[in-house]
């Protein structure tokens, strides 16, 4: 069991570390910002969720089980709704996609002084 | 195992500084520094088992709940028309 | 870690404020791998939290560029490599890093970690230290934020503005109220999220509060993070909502009620003919007297330290406001 | 044999750069950030003098013997709290000369002083 539990939380903590580190490339890699909010937004919530839960089996005692328990849950509420405000802010101040040629690119800005 | 993961996490906190840095809009800094939060946030539980006290998960928590709050923040006050009138004009 | 810290020092402002608050952040973690984890809760709340925001407010409405027009910074940094030499070649003397032979380990802190168990009775030393032993320093710190919060009222308390007619303040009102209705209804899932969340941040600040004793904690911490959940609240429905829910002089009587409650634990245990903050007078148990004084005194640094903390912001807050509000017009 | 003062040298690197901010820069909110990382540079200072090599955070539990210092966290720890105190009263003299003067820039400010005398 003990064993289980072991290889269980090495393998969260693996998938965690890889996903944040997957992340960690996209915000550096990505060109525009909304790329960027997406690397970083699906990847922290799943990245931190794995990692919680790798820390979880490590340790079965009550009270830190609980207060992980309470870090997750507002990982999992907070996130998506921090990234949602941030893509939403940009958006209404206008700031647009960088898109995929260079000539529609001009025509954005010009169509957006 | 876990120092492998706590060296992740800062190996990505690396990458959000630089991003921080160098981000074009201020949507990229604000987007560095949230990210940089929840890495701390991971960086403080994985310290805690790695020094074998585990029970300062208190920390975490306030981190998780300043984060979002100071996100929020800087949205409200990033957002404000002040900043769009500079804008404008400065066009 | 430091190394990355040095990059500051450049950018627009705004910029500046984001990287400052990484630097809290940084600063804080760096805190709990030194094991002091008290300090990195107060710093988790208060660096990266209240003073990125009080900047940002600071900022808006300041205006956010830094003129680039400087006198030479040569003469500057000639003085800044000469006291940092000078400074390196002073901590040649320093002990080294984590000995345990340093003199700072040898005067008072050894009887504070053997003893502090038995005199006091309570298993954090920073609390008993801070609380108990030191008392008297920390009635000091609590009279200095109370009067730097006197001194945020005088400068910016927004009651000083010339008074308007009725008609005026009614227009105004229905004015923001309006402006606040559009931004309510862009922030709509952030407004139901942070009202779930409200409740839970307000329940973990008086825990921190009252937990202080036994794990990292105690009424500066609990302080800020009350204070963050209203700044939170005020943020997001506006400041004529957070007006109405919380009085502005009921906060400041709160204010003042903190340091009172503070001084006048003093006072009784002075009556009953002890020192001055001498909590072992408060019971006819010492050790049930410690813990009545500490709790009483962590409360009243609580509540002094988060009412000042929603003084400051209101302030901010509501001169910003009303500077937008003379633009408009 | 010097690498056991690193963490002096970090401090006294972020103290310079918080002091050339103060000297060299007209801005007076990027002075109070100047102002703000050498505060923390001497936080950090004090705080690593507490660190002992094997000892943990300074909260009693059973079957630990040895611990950091608790007095430097103390002290430290209601400092950080009067600096945000201290930094918002600086922040709102900013705000207040920013009303008065139309500017924060220290040269500006100075050039209108010199017109009033």
């Amino acid at each position: 069991m003990d064993t289980l539990m072991d290889i269980s939380s090495v393998l969260f903590l693996l998938t965690g570390s890889f996903l944040c580190i997957s992340g960690g490339v996209g915000i550096l890699r990505f060109p525009d910002f909304y790329t960027r909010l997406h690397a970083v937004g699906v990847t922290d919530t799943l990245a931190t969720a794995m990692i919680l839960i790798g820390l979880m089996l490590q340790n079965p005692d009550g009270l830190v089980i609980v207060k992980l328990v309470i870090v997750l849950l507002m990982t999992l509420f907070i996130n998506p709704t921090a990234s949602h405000a941030l893509a939403q802010a940009a958006m209404n101040n206008d700031l647009m996609p960088v898109l995929d040629r260079k000539e529609d690119n001009k025509k954005v800005k010009s169509s957006n002084p | 195992m876990l120092i492998a993961a706590t060296i992740a996490i800062l190996v990505v906190m690396v990458m959000a500084i630089t991003r921080g840095i160098v981000g074009p809009t201020f949507y990229d800094r604000i987007l560095a520094v949230n990210m940089f939060g929840t890495k701390t946030v991971l960086l403080i539980s994985l310290l805690g088992f790695v020094m074998g006290r585990p029970e300062f998960l208190d920390i975490a928590i306030v981190y998780a709940l300043i984060n979002f709050i100071s996100v929020i923040g800087v949205l409200r006050y990033s957002d404000s028309s002040v900043f769009k009138l500079r804008k404008q004009q400065k066009k | 870690m430091g190394v990355a810290i040095a990059i500051v020092r450049m950018k627009d402002l705004f910029a500046v404020i984001m990287l400052s608050g990484i630097y809290g952040l940084l600063s804080a973690s760096f805190f709990v791998a030194m094991d002091a984890v008290d300090v990195a809760f107060t710093e988790a709340s208060v660096g990266a939290g209240i003073s990125t925001l009080l900047m940002l407010v600071a900022i808006s409405m300041t205006g956010r560029s830094e003129h680039p027009v400087r006198h030479k910074p040569v003469l500057a940094l000639v003085v800044v490599i000469v006291t940092g030499g000078l400074l390196i070649y002073g901590t040649l003397d320093m002990p080294y890093f984590g000995s345990a032979q340093a003199p700072v380990h040898q005067h008072v802190a050894p009887r504070y970690i053997n003893d502090s168990m038995q005199e006091v009775g309570v298993p954090n030393i920073v609390t008993s230290v801070l609380a108990s032993y030191r008392a008297f320093d920390t009635f000091g710190e609590v009279i200095v934020i109370f009067t730097a919060g006197m001194g945020i009222l005088a400068l910016l308390s927004v009651l000083r503005r010339p008074r308007k007619t009725a008609g005026d303040i009614a227009r105004d009102t229905a004015e923001i109220d309006s402006l606040n209705d559009s931004m309510h209804e862009q922030h709509l899932i952030l407004r139901i999220v942070s009202k779930m969340l409200l409740p839970f941040i307000m329940l973990f600040a008086l825990y921190v509060q009252f937990h202080g004793d036994f794990g990292p904690g105690g009424g500066f911490q609990a302080g800020v993070i009350f204070a963050a959940a209203i700044i939170l609240y005020t943020m997001l429905f506006g400041m004529s909502t957070a007006r109405r829910v919380i009085n502005q002089s009921f906060i400041q009587f709160l204010a003042a009620t903190g340091v009172l409650l503070y001084g006048s634990v003093g006072l009784v245990s002075l009556l009953n003919g002890k020192n001055f903050l001498d909590y072992s007078a408060l019971s006819a148990d010492p050790i049930a007297g410690q813990h009545l004084g500490i709790l009483l005194i962590e409360l009243g640094v609580g509540i002094t330290v988060a009412s000042v903390m929603i003084i400051i912001f209101f302030n901010f807050a509501g001169r910003r406001e009303n500077s937008q509000g003379n633009n408009k017009t | 044999m010097l690498m056991g003062l690193y963490n002096d040298w970090v401090v006294v690197v972020l103290m310079m750069v918080g002091f050339y901010i103060v000297i060299a820069h007209g801005n007076l909110i990027k002075k109070i950030v100047g102002l703000s990382i050498f505060q923390t540079s001497v936080f950090i200072f004090y705080i690593s003098m507490a660190k002992v090599e094997g000892g943990t955070a300074p909260i009693l539990a059973e079957g630990i013997s040895q611990y950091s210092n608790p007095l430097p966290h103390v002290l430290i720890l209601t400092a950080i709290v009067v600096g945000i105190a201290t930094t918002a009263l600086a922040l709102a003299l900013a705000v207040r000369i920013k009303e008065a003067y139309g500017s924060i820039e220290e040269e500006e400010i100075q050039k209108q002083d010199n017109l009033d005398c």
